[in-house]
C-alpha cells in the first residue's frame, strides 16, 4: 500500500518535471542540428513560470469550455502518465486502466482542447480542431494496431503485465514484429506530439498551424496548462515506446535503487528517442495536410504486417 | 334384325351426323355473311336436335325426346330469327373481317379438330368397349372440336353480333357433348341450360343493339378504351 | 323450411322494387329484405351448426357448414351495401350524373335496375351456395353473370358498355367451359350411378361414390371447370375483364361483385376440387391449383405498382386475393383448407369495406383517378379517408387485421407442405402488392389537402362504413366461438375431412 | 405487466380526446402521464425480473386457437424491456411540454394514441412468446412508428421518410416471415420455448437460409449497412421525441431479435455466419460514422450514428458468435455482454442526445447546423446535457459509451490468442477498425457539439434562442444521470447480464468480468486487462483540481480580463467568420473522397478585382452511394418491368380470349395426360 502511494507520488513528479526538460532537449538539440545556438535545455520551464505569471485575456465569444478545457486536458494527460510504465514495470495505477484507457484519456483531452478551439468563434480555433481531430482519427488505427500487437504478445492490455513480460523475454525487440510495431509507432507518435513532418510546433502560419492554431487564443495561466500538457503527453507517449519495445533497466519494483537505476536507465532511453524525434524533424519538410494520410497509412500497413508476422513467427 | 333397330346403324347415322355438325362448323367459319353464319347455326342446331331424337329411338330414352324438341325449339327457329332480326334492326354491312382470312382459319380449325382427337383419344377405352363408350369417345371428340372451333370463331371475329354466334356454337359443342356421352342431362338441368342461353342472347342482343347505337359500329376491337 | 325462404325473400325483394313506383319505397324494400337475409342467414348457421347438414326440397336444396359460411358472406355483404346504396345513390340525385342529369323521374328509374337487379342477384348467389345439384350450381352461377351485366353498365356510359360487354363475353365462355366439366363430370360418375335421375348431379351422392370415377375424364373434367369457375374467380389468365366491370359497376354493386361473387365461384371451384381429390389423389388438383394461384398473385403486382385508378387498384387487389385463395385450396389439407374459409371469412369483409371508402372518396372528389386528387382526404373526408388507409393496409395483410393471420396460416400450410417455392413466391408477391397499395393510397390520404370544407357525417354510407369497420377490427382481436367453429368445420369440408 | 394496461389506457383515451374533440390543456399531460405511468410499471416489472431471476410469463387466449396472446418476461426481454421503459419513461416525462408546444392543438390525442400504442407494441414484441404473435406486435410497432414519423404529413419530406421506412421495413419482415416458418416448421410449433436450439436439428441448407433470411430482416429495422437508407430518412423527420425513441429503442427491436435468434433458437453456427455479423458490423460503423460527419441536418447526424453504434454492437454480437462457433463460452460471453451493454448505452446516449436536439430545434427553428451557434449561453442546461450525451457516444472515459466499447475492444483483442487459423486476424483489424471508427465519432461531435452550442450565433433564429422548459430539461437530466451511473458504475451493474448468459451459455459471467469488490471492470481476468470508471473519474477530479489549487496559491496576482478574439483584422469577429460545419469536416470529406465522391460548385460575384468577391454561392454535397448505385437502380427496373407487363391489359377483349384459349388448349394438351 505504502509502495503504492510512493510509487503513485513519484511517477506523477516524474511526468510533471520531467515533460519540460524532453521538450526543451528536443528545441536545444533540434538548434543545434540546424547549426542555431538555440535557447537552453531549461526554456521550458523558464515559460511555464512566466506564463503562470502573466495576466490573460478570455475572449467574449467563449463559454466555460474554453475554460474548462485547460484542467480537463492537464488532469486527462497526467492520469495518463500515472496508468504507464515509467521507471518501474510496475505502472502505480495500472490496474485501473490498460493501454486503452490511455489512449481514450488522450482522446477525451484532445476533445476538449478541439472544443476550446471551435468555442472562440476565430475561424483559426475552427481551422486547428478540425485539422486536429482528422489527423488524431486517422493515426488512431495505426496506433491500436501496433498497440494490439504489443498487448496481443503478452496477452493483455494491462502495461505493467506488458511491460513485465517484455522484461522477462530481452532482445525479443529483434523480432520482425517487434520492430515493425515499433516503427508504426514512432510515426503514430508523431503525428500524435504534432512533430514535423505532420505538424509544425514552432509555426503561425495559418497554412500550416495545427495545434497552435487551436490555442491560439488562450494566453497566462491557461497557455501555460496546455504547454505543460503537451510536454506531458509527449513524455507519456515517448516513456510508452521505450518501455514496452525496450524494457531494460526497468526495476520490476518501487525498491529506492533499483528506481534510481532505472531512472538512468529511462533517461538515456528518452534522449535517445527524443534524438530521433529530432533528427525525423531535421531531415524531412512539412507535408500537406493531405499527404499525411499517406504517411499514417504506411503506418497502418506497418502494424498490420507487424501482427501478420507475429501470426507467421 | 331390320336395321332401324339395330343399335350399330344407329352409331353410324350419330358419327356420320355428328361429322357433318362438324363439317358445317368449319364452313362457318369460313363463311363470309353474318346472315349464312346465322342459318349455319339454324342447321347444326337442326342436325343435334335430330342427333338426339336418334339416340333417344336406339335407347328408348324418353326424356330425351323432350330435349330433341327444346333444341328443335329454341336452336333451330328461335333463336336464328331473333338474331336475323337483330341484324335487321342494325343496319350493318354483311360481311364478316376476321383477323385471319378465310384459309389460314380453316387450317386452324382443322388443327383444333387434331387436338380435339387427340384428347378425347387418351379418354377412349377400348376394354370396357360398349357401344356408348365407343360412341362417347368418337362423338366426344367432335363436341370438343366444336367447342374449340367455336372459341376460335369468337376470338377470330371482330363484329360483337359474330362474337354470339360463336359463342351459340360453343354452346352446341357442349349440347352435343352432354346428348351423345349421357344421353342428356337429368331434364330439370337441360331446361335451365336452355333458359341460360336464351336470356344469355337477349342480353347479349340488347348490348350488341346499345354498342351500336353508342359507337355506332359493331366493330368490338374498337371497344379498347379500359386498359391498365 | 328455412332454406327456401332464404331464397324466396331476395326474390319478393326484387319483385317488389320492380314494380316499385317510388324511390323511398325501392329503398326499404331492399334494405327490410337485406336485414331480414342477414337473420335467415343468422339462423341458418345456428341450424348447421347444431344439425351438421340441412336440406330442404327433397334434396333439392342442401346445406353443409360451407354454404352456410358463403350464405352468411353474401348476405352480410348485401347488408351492408344496401344500407350504403341508399346514401350513394342519393349523392348521385344531387351529382345529377344520370342520364339527362336531372334529379326525379329518370332517376327513379334508373335506380329501379339497380334495386330490382342487386336482389335477383343476391338470389342467383344464395342459390349457389345451397344448390346440392352440381347443374343447378351452374345454372345459378351463369344466373349471376346475367343478372350483374345490367348492373356494370348502370350508369350507361360508353366505358361501362365495354365492360359490360368484356364481362358478358369472357364469362360466357368461362362459364360454358365450366358446363362441359360439369358434364364431363356426370359422365365419369355415370358409368358407376348409372341413374337418370336429378340425384346423380347431387354433389352430396358423387362425393361418396367420387373415388371410382374414371379418373382421365375427371382430369379432363378438373382442367375445364378450373379454368371455367377460375374465369368467374377472376383466376389470371382470365382475370382479365375484372379491373373493368368493377370500375365502372356503381361502388355497391362492385362490393357485391368483389368480395360475394369471387367466394360463389370458389364456392364452385371448392365443390369439384373436393370431387377431384377424393378421385384422383390430391396432387393434380393441386399442383395445378397452385399454378394458377401464384401466377394470379403475380400478375396483379405490376398493375397494383402502376396503378392510376383506384377503383382498378382494389380490382387488382381482388384478383391477388383470388389467387392467395386457389392457392391455399391448392395447398390443401386440413391447414390449407382452414386457411382458405378463414382467409375468405376476412376478405369478404375487408374488401367490400375497401370498396365503400373508395366509393366515398370518388363521390366527394367526382374522380376515380389518383393523379387528379392532390392528396389530404384526411382533411377533407376525416372519416371515409382514414378508414380507407386502414382498411388498405388490412387488405394488403398489415397486423393487427385478421388478413395476416390468415395468410399466415396459409404459409405455413405451404411450408409444412414443403411448398417452398410458391410460398417465398406468396411473400415476395405479397411485399410487391403491399408497395404499391401503400404508395398510391397513402398519397391519396395524407398530404396536404386542396382547400374547402370538411366533409359532415354521411349518415348512410358512413354508418354502413362504421358497421363493417367495427366487424372488420374486433376480427383481428377475437372470433367469435360459433363463427370459429363454422369456419372449421366449413375448412373441415373442403379438406374432405368428413 | 401492468404497464401494458397503462398503456393501452393511454391509447383509449387518445381515441376519447380525438374523438371528443375540445379538450381542456390539462388533456395531453394526462396522456403523458399515463404512458409515463406505463413505463415505470414495466421498468418495476423488468428489474423484478433481472434481480429476483424470475421469469414470468401469462398467456390470454384469443377467440382464434392458433393466436393466443402469450407473453414471457424471460432475462433477454427484461433486458430489453428495461432500456425500452428507461427511454419511454424519459421520453413521456419530455412530452408534457413538448407536446402542447410542438403538436397542433387537437392532435395530441392521436398522436399520444399512437405514441403508446408504439410503446405497447415495442413492450409486446420484447415479450411475446410466439412467433404469430411477435409477429403482429412487430407489424404494430412498424405500423404506429410510421403514422408518428408521416405526422407531419403535409411536408413532403416526412411523407417520403416514412413510406421509405414502411416499404423496407416490410421487406425486411417478409424475409423474417419466411425465416421464422423456416425454424417454426421445423420445430413444428410456433412456441418461443419449443424454437429453444432448433436451428441444430434443421438441415444445413435451411439453418443457413433461415439464418440469413433472419439476420437480414432484422437487420432492416436496425438499420445495418447497406440496408439503412430508411433510418436517416425516417428519424429526422419525425417529432423529436419519437426520433429520439426510434433512434433508441426501435431500432434495438432488430438487434433484439438477432439477440433472440442467433444465442437462443441456434447453438454452435457455423464460422461464416459470425464472420457475416462481424463484417457487416464493421461496415455499418465505419460507413456510417463517415456519413455522419458529412451531414449538418442535426438530426440526420444523430441518425447516422445510430447506424455506427448498431455496427459496434453487431461487432459484439458477431465475435460472440465466432467464439461460440469455436467453442470458447467464456469469450462469448465477454462479446455478447459487451455486445448487450452497448444496446442499453446507446439506447440512453442517443435518446438524451435526440433529446436535447429537440429542444435546440424548439429553439432555434430549424434542423440545419449551419442556422446555428452561440446556444450553450442561451441555452446551458440543454448543452450541458448534450455534452455528456456527446461524451458518451464518442466512447470517452468515464462515460458508458466507454465501457462498453472497451469491453468490445477487449473480446476482440482476446479472439485472437484464442482462434486458430486465418480467421484471428479479423479480430485485431476489427478493434483497428472499431477505434478509427471511434475517432471519426469524437471528430464528429466535436463538429456538432462545437458548431451548434459554441461561439457566436449563425442565425437570427438561434441569437432569439430560450431555454425549453423545466420538464424537458428533466427528462433530458434523468437521462444524463443514466449515462454517468452506468459508466462510474458499469461493474456494480454487470451481475445484471448474469441471468442472460444463464440463460444462453449456462454459467453466470460476472464473476469473470468484475474484481476489487466491484470496483474495477477485468476482461475475463485480471492479468488479461483491466479499467476502472469510478476510480478514473474520482482521479480526474483530484488532478483537475491540481492546477487550480495552484493557481490559487501563486497564480493570484495574474490579471484575467475579457477581450475580443482575434478577427483577423476586420472590424470586429461577426458569425461570418466562424468555421462552419461543412468547412470542418471539409479535411475529411478531401481524404475520404474516394467514397464520398463530393461535388461542389462555386459561384461569385466581382465587383473591382477577384480578389474582392461581392457574394459567394457555394454548394457541396455528396454521392448518396447505396441510393444512387443500388436502391434507385432497382426502384426503376422494377417499374420497367411493371410498365412492360401492364401492356398485358391491353382492352382488347380479342388478346383477353385469346389469353384463355391458349391456356385452354395447352391443358388440354399436357394437363389430361400428365
Amino acid at each position: 500500500m505504502i509502495e503504492q502511494v510512493v510509487g503513485v507520488v513519484t511517477q506523477m513528479a516524474l511526468v510533471l518535471f520531467l515533460s519540460p526538460l524532453i521538450a526543451g532537449f528536443i528545441r536545444t538539440l533540434k538548434a543545434r542540428l540546424q547549426t542555431r545556438r538555440g535557447p537552453s535545455v531549461l526554456q521550458p520551464y523558464r515559460d511555464l513560470y512566466k506564463l503562470w505569471r502573466k495576466g490573460m485575456v478570455i475572449p467574449e465569444t467563449a463559454s466555460w469550455i474554453f475554460t474548462a478545457t485547460p484542467y480537463v486536458l492537464f488532469a486527462t494527460t497526467l492520469l495518463a502518465g500515472l496508468l504507464i510504465p515509467a521507471i518501474s514495470a510496475q505502472a502505480p495505477l495500472s490496474l485501473f486502466g490498460g493501454v486503452l484507457a490511455v489512449v481514450y484519456l488522450l482522446a477525451l483531452g484532445r476533445f476538449f482542447l478541439a472544443l476550446g478551439g471551435l468555442d472562440t468563434g476565430s475561424s483559426f480555433g475552427g481551422l486547428g480542431s478540425s485539422r486536429e481531430m482528422t489527423i488524431s482519427a486517422i493515426a488512431e488505427p495505426a496506433l491500436m494496431l501496433a498497440v494490439f500487437t504489443v498487448a496481443l504478445g503478452a496477452g493483455s492490455t494491462n502495461l505493467s503485465v506488458v511491460a513485465q513480460s517484455a522484461l522477462g523475454q530481452s532482445w525479443r525487440f529483434l523480432a520482425p514484429s517487434q520492430m515493425l510495431a515499433f516503427a508504426a509507432l514512432f510515426i503514430a507518435l508523431i503525428a500524435e506530439t504534432g512533430r514535423i513532418p505532420v505538424d509544425n510546433p514552432a509555426t503561425h502560419l495559418e497554412l500550416t498551424m495545427i495545434h497552435e492554431a487551436m490555442i491560439l487564443e488562450y494566453s497566462g495561466p491557461y497557455l501555460g496548462l496546455i504547454e505543460w500538457s503537451a510536454a506531458m503527453k509527449q513524455l507519456v507517449l515517448m516513456a510508452l515506446l521505450v518501455n514496452v519495445f525496450f524494457p531494460f533497466g526497468l526495476s520490476s519494483d518501487w525498491s529506492p535503487t533499483a528506481i534510481l537505476i532505472s531512472l538512468l536507465w529511462f533517461s538515456a532511453k528518452l534522449l535517445v528517442l527524443a534524438a530521433a524525434v529530432v533528427l525525423v524533424e531535421t531531415t524531412n519538410a512539412k507535408l500537406r495536410l493531405f499527404r499525411v494520410p499517406e504517411l499514417l497509412a504506411v503506418a497502418f500497413v506497418l502494424s498490420a504486417m507487424a501482427l501478420i508476422s507475429t501470426f507467421l513467427f | 334384325m331390320i336395321f332401324w333397330q339395330d343399335p350399330q346403324f344407329g352409331n353410324r347415322l350419330i358419327t356420320m351426323m355428328a361429322a357433318l355438325v362438324l363439317v358445317l362448323q368449319i364452313l362457318m367459319v369460313a363463311q363470309r355473311s353474318i346472315v349464312g353464319n346465322i342459318r349455319g347455326f339454324g342447321i347444326q342446331s337442326f342436325l343435334l336436335a335430330s342427333i338426339a331424337a336418334t339416340i333417344a329411338y336406339f335407347n328408348h330414352a324418353t326424356q330425351v325426346y323432350i330435349v330433341a324438341a327444346l333444341t328443335l325449339v329454341f336452336k333451330a327457329i328461335v333463336l336464328p330469327l331473333i338474331l336475323e332480326q337483330l341484324v335487321e334492326r342494325i343496319q350493318i354491312r354483311q360481311e364478316i373481317e376476321p383477323f385471319l382470312n378465310a384459309p389460314l382459319s380453316v387450317i386452324v380449325s382443322g388443327l383444333l379438330t387434331l387436338v380435339a382427337y387427340i384428347v378425347a383419344e387418351s379418354l377412349h377405352r377400348p376394354e370396357q368397349g360398349t357401344a356408348q363408350t365407343s360412341l362417347g369417345h368418337n362423338t366426344l371428340a367432335v363436341a370438343l372440336a366444336l367447342f374449340l372451333i367455336g372459341f376460335f370463331m369468337m376470338l377470330n371475329r371482330r363484329k360483337a353480333l359474330t362474337q354470339i354466334l360463336g359463342l351459340l356454337s360453343l354452346e352446341n359443342g357442349l349440347f352435343l357433348a352432354a346428348i351423345s356421352l349421357t344421353y342428356g342431362m337429368p331434364l330439370l338441368i337441360e331446361l335451365g341450360i336452355t333458359f341460360d342461353l336464351l336470356v344469355a342472347v337477349l342480353v347479349l342482343g340488347v348490348l350488341v343493339y346499345r354498342i351500336r347505337e353508342t359507337f355506332d359500329s359493331m366493330d368490338v376491337s374498337k371497344l379498347s378504351r379500359l386498359r391498365g | 323450411m328455412l332454406l327456401p325462404t332464404i331464397l324466396i325473400v331476395p326474390l319478393a325483394a326484387g319483385a317488389l322494387s320492380f314494380v316499385a313506383r317510388r324511390r323511398r319505397l325501392m329503398e326499404s324494400v331492399n334494405l327490410v329484405a337485406f336485414a331480414a337475409l342477414f337473420i335467415l342467414a343468422v339462423a341458418l348457421v345456428g341450424q348447421v351448426l347444431r344439425a351438421g347438414v340441412i336440406s330442404g326440397w327433397n334434396g333439392f336444396l342442401h346445406a353443409d357448414s360451407l354454404s352456410a359460411l358463403v350464405v352468411l358472406l353474401t348476405a352480410f355483404v348485401g347488408l351492408v351495401c344496401s344500407i350504403y346504396a341508399v346514401g350513394y345513390f342519393r349523392e348521385d340525385e344531387r351529382n345529377q350524373v344520370f342520364e339527362g342529369g336531372s334529379a326525379g323521374a329518370i332517376a327513379v328509374s334508373t335506380l329501379r335496375k339497380y334495386y330490382a337487379l342487386t336482389p335477383l342477384f343476391v338470389f342467383s348467389m344464395l342459390l349457389v351456395a345451397l344448390a346440392d345439384n352440381l347443374g343447378v350450381m351452374w345454372v345459378a352461377l351463369e344466373a349471376t353473370t346475367l343478372t350483374s351485366v345490367f348492373l356494370v353498365t348502370f350508369y350507361g356510359r360508353a366505358t361501362s358498355l365495354e365492360a359490360a360487354w368484356k364481362y358478358a363475353i369472357i364469362g360466357g365462355v368461362g362459364l360454358s367451359m365450366a358446363l362441359l366439366g360439369t358434364i364431363l363430370t356426370y359422365y365419369s360418375a355415370h358409368n358407376i350411378l348409372a341413374t337418370e335421375t336429378l340425384a346423380s348431379l347431387n354433389w352430396s351422392v358423387l362425393v361418396t361414390h367420387a373415388a371410382q370415377f374414371d379418373k382421365t375424364t375427371m382430369k379432363l373434367a378438373f382442367i375445364l371447370i378450373l379454368l371455367g369457375y377460375g374465369t368467374k374467380a377472376g383466376v389470371a389468365p382470365m382475370h382479365t375483364w375484372k379491373p373493368d366491370a368493377y370500375s365502372e359497376a356503381p361502388v355497391p354493386a362492385a362490393a357485391i361483385l368483389s368480395s360475394a361473387t369471387l367466394n360463389c365461384a370458389l364456392y364452385g371451384l371448392v365443390r369439384f376440387y373436393v370431387l377431384a381429390s377424393r378421385c384422383l389423389d390430391g396432387n393434380y388438383p393441386g399442383r395445378l391449383l397452385l399454378l394458377f394461384g401464384v401466377l394470379s398473385m403475380g400478375i396483379s403486382v405490376p398493375f397494383v405498382l402502376i396503378q392510376r385508378n383506384f377503383r382498378r387498384l382494389l380490382a387488382y387487389h381482388t384478383i391477388d386475393h383470388a389467387g392467395i385463395m386457389v392457392t391455399a385450396l391448392g395447398v390443401g389439407g386440413p391447414l390449407g383448407a382452414f386457411g382458405l374459409t378463414l382467409h375468405m371469412t376476412f376478405h369478404t369483409v375487408a374488401k367490400s369495406l375497401l370498396f365503400l371508402c373508395a366509393g366515398t372518396v370518388f363521390q366527394h372528389f367526382r374522380t376515380d383517378l389518383f393523379g387528379k386528387i392532390k392528396g389530404g382526404a384526411i382533411r377533407l373526408l376525416p372519416f371515409a379517408g382514414t378508414v380507407f388507409f386502414m382498411a388498405t393496409l388490412a387488405i394488403v395483410g398489415t397486423p393487427p387485421f385478421s388478413l395476416f393471420q390468415s395468410e399466415f396460416v396459409i404459409l405455413r400450410a405451404a411450408f409444412t407442405a414443403g411448398h417452398y417455392v410458391s410460398a417465398v413466391l406468396f411473400v415476395v408477391f405479397g411485399v410487391g402488392i403491399f408497395a404499391g397499395a401503400v404508395l398510391h393510397v397513402g398519397g391519396l390520404v395524407l398530404g396536404p389537402s386542396e382547400p374547402g370544407p370538411v366533409a359532415p357525417w354521411y349518415p348512410w354510407r358512413d354508418s354502413a362504413v362504421l358497421l363493417s369497420t367495427a366487424v372488420l377490427v374486433v376480427m383481428g382481436f377475437w372470433l367469435p366461438t360459433p363463427m370459429f367453429d363454422l369456419v372449421r368445420s366449413a375448412a373441415g369440408i373442403v379438406s374432405g375431412a368428413q | 405487466m401492468a404497464g401494458l394496461l397503462a398503456y393501452a389506457l393511454g391509447m383509449a383515451a387518445g381515441l376519447a380526446g380525438y374523438a371528443w374533440k375540445r379538450t381542456g390543456a390539462w388533456f395531453p399531460k394526462l396522456l403523458c402521464f399515463l404512458s409515463l405511468t406505463g413505463a415505470l410499471l414495466e421498468l418495476a416489472a423488468s428489474l423484478g425480473a433481472l434481480f429476483s431471476r424470475s421469469e414470468l410469463a401469462w398467456s390470454l387466449s384469443s377467440g382464434i386457437p392458433y393466436l393466443t396472446y402469450s407473453v414471457r418476461l424471460d432475462p433477454l426481454s427484461a433486458y430489453f424491456v428495461l432500456a425500452l421503459s428507461l427511454l419511454a419513461a424519459a421520453a413521456s416525462v419530455y412530452s408534457f411540454d413538448y407536446i402542447p408546444r410542438s403538436l397542433p392543438g387537437d392532435s395530441s390525442g392521436v398522436f399520444s394514441f399512437f405514441l403508446n400504442l408504439l410503446l405497447l407494441s415495442l413492450t409486446l414484441v420484447f415479450t411475446a412468446s410466439s412467433v404469430l404473435f411477435f409477429l403482429i406486435a412487430w407489424e404494430l410497432m412498424t405500423v404506429s412508428a410510421y403514422f408518428l414519423v408521416v405526422f407531419h404529413h403535409e411536408s413532403e419530406e416526412s411523407r417520403k421518410g416514412g413510406l421509405l421506412y414502411l416499404l423496407m421495413s416490410r421487406g425486411g419482415s417478409g424475409m423474417m416471415l419466411i425465416g421464422f416458418l423456416l425454424l417454426a416448421v421445423g420445430a413444428g410449433s410456433l412456441d418461443f420455448t419449443a424454437l429453444h436450439g432448433i436451428g441444430q436439428t434443421l438441415t444445413p441448407s435451411f439453418g443457413a437460409a433461415a439464418f440469413l433470411l433472419l439476420f437480414l430482416g432484422f437487420g432492416v429495422k436496425a438499420g445495418i449497412i447497406p440496408l439503412h437508407i430508411w433510418l436517416p430518412a425516417a428519424h429526422p423527420v419525425a417529432p423529436s421525441n419519437i426520433s429520439a425513441l426510434m433512434s433508441g429503442i426501435v431500432i434495438k427491436a432488430g438487434i433484439y431479435g438477432m439477440a433472440r435468434v442467433f444465442f437462443d433458437f441456434y447453438g454452435a453456427l457455423p464460422v461464416w455466419a459470425g464472420m457475416s455479423v462481424l463484417v457487416i458490423g464493421i461496415v455499418s460503423a465505419l460507413l456510417g460514422v463517415l456519413y455522419a460527419l458529412m451531414e449538418h441536418d442535426l438530426k440526420r447526424l444523430l441518425a447516422y450514428h445510430s447506424i455506427e453504434n448498431i455496427g459496434i454492437i453487431l461487432m459484439g454480437f458477431g465475435a460472440a458468435l465466432l467464439f461460440r462457433s469455436f467453442g470458447y463460452p467464456k469469450l462469448a460471453a465477454l462479446a455478447l455482454v459487451a455486445g448487450l451493454f452497448h444496446a442499453l448505452n446507446h439506447a440512453v446516449f442517443k435518446c438524451l442526445l435526440f433529446l436535447s436536439a429537440g429542444g435546440v430545434l424548439q429553439a432555434a427553428h430549424t434542423r440545419n447546423m449551419e442556422q446555428m451557434g452561440g446556444l450553450i449561453r442561451r441555452m446551458p442546461s440543454t448543452a450541458l446535457f448534450f455534452l455528456v450525451g456527446a461524451i458518451a457516444i464518442s466512447g470517452l472515459p468515464p462515460l458508458n459509451g466507454f465501457v462498453s466499447e472497451w469491453l468490445t475492444y477487449q473480446a476482440l483483442l482476446s479472439g485472437y490468442g484464442a482462434t486458430p487459423t486465418l480467421t484471428r486476424l479479423a479480430f485485431p483489424v476489427a478493434g483497428a477498425l472499431l477505434a478509427l471508427t471511434a475517432a471519426l465519432a469524437a471528430a464528429c461531435f466535436v463538429k456538432a457539439f462545437g458548431i451548434t452550442f459554441l461561439a457566436l450565433p449563425r442565425g437570427e433564429e438561434a441569437a432569439k434562442a430560450r431555454e425549453v422548459s423545466f420538464s424537458m430539461r428533466s427528462a433530458m437530466a434523468a437521462l444524463a444521470l443514466v449515462c454517468v451511473l452506468l459508466g462510474l458504475g458499469a461493474a456494480w451493474f454487470l451481475p445484471v447480464f448474469d441471468p442472460i448468459i444463464q440463460q444462453v451459455l449456462g454459467f453466470a459471467v460476472s464473476p469473470n468480468l468484475v474484481a476489487g469488490n466491484g470496483l474495477i471492470l477485468t476482461a475475463g481476468s485480471l492479468r488479461s486487462g483491466s479499467v476502472s470508471t469510478a476510480v478514473m473519474a474520482v482521479l480526474l477530479m483530484l488532478l483537475g483540481a491540481m492546477p487550480l489549487l495552484g493557481w490559487l496559491v501563486w497564480g493570484r496576482k495574474s490579471t484575467r480580463a475579457a477581450g475580443p478574439a482575434w478577427d483577423c483584422g476586420l472590424p470586429g469577429l461577426t458569425a461570418e467568420n466562424e468555421y462552419t460545419a461543412t468547412a470542418f469536416s471539409k479535411p475529411l470529406r478531401m481524404i475520404f473522397a474516394a467514397l464520398f465522391r463530393p461535388r461542389r460548385e462555386i459561384q461569385a460575384e466581382f465587383e473591382v478585382s477577384p480578389y474582392y468577391p461581392k457574394a459567394i454561392r457555394f454548394e457541396s454535397e455528396i454521392e448518396p452511394t447505396f441510393e444512387k448505385h443500388v436502391y434507385d437502380p432497382l426502384r426503376h427496373s422494377v417499374l420497367a418491368a411493371a410498365s412492360w407487363m401492364r401492356r398485358i391489359q391491353t382492352g382488347s377483349i380479342h388478346a383477353y380470349l385469346t389469353y384463355i384459349f391458349v391456356t385452354l388448349v395447352l391443358l388440354l394438351l399436357f394437363g389430361v395426360r400428365g
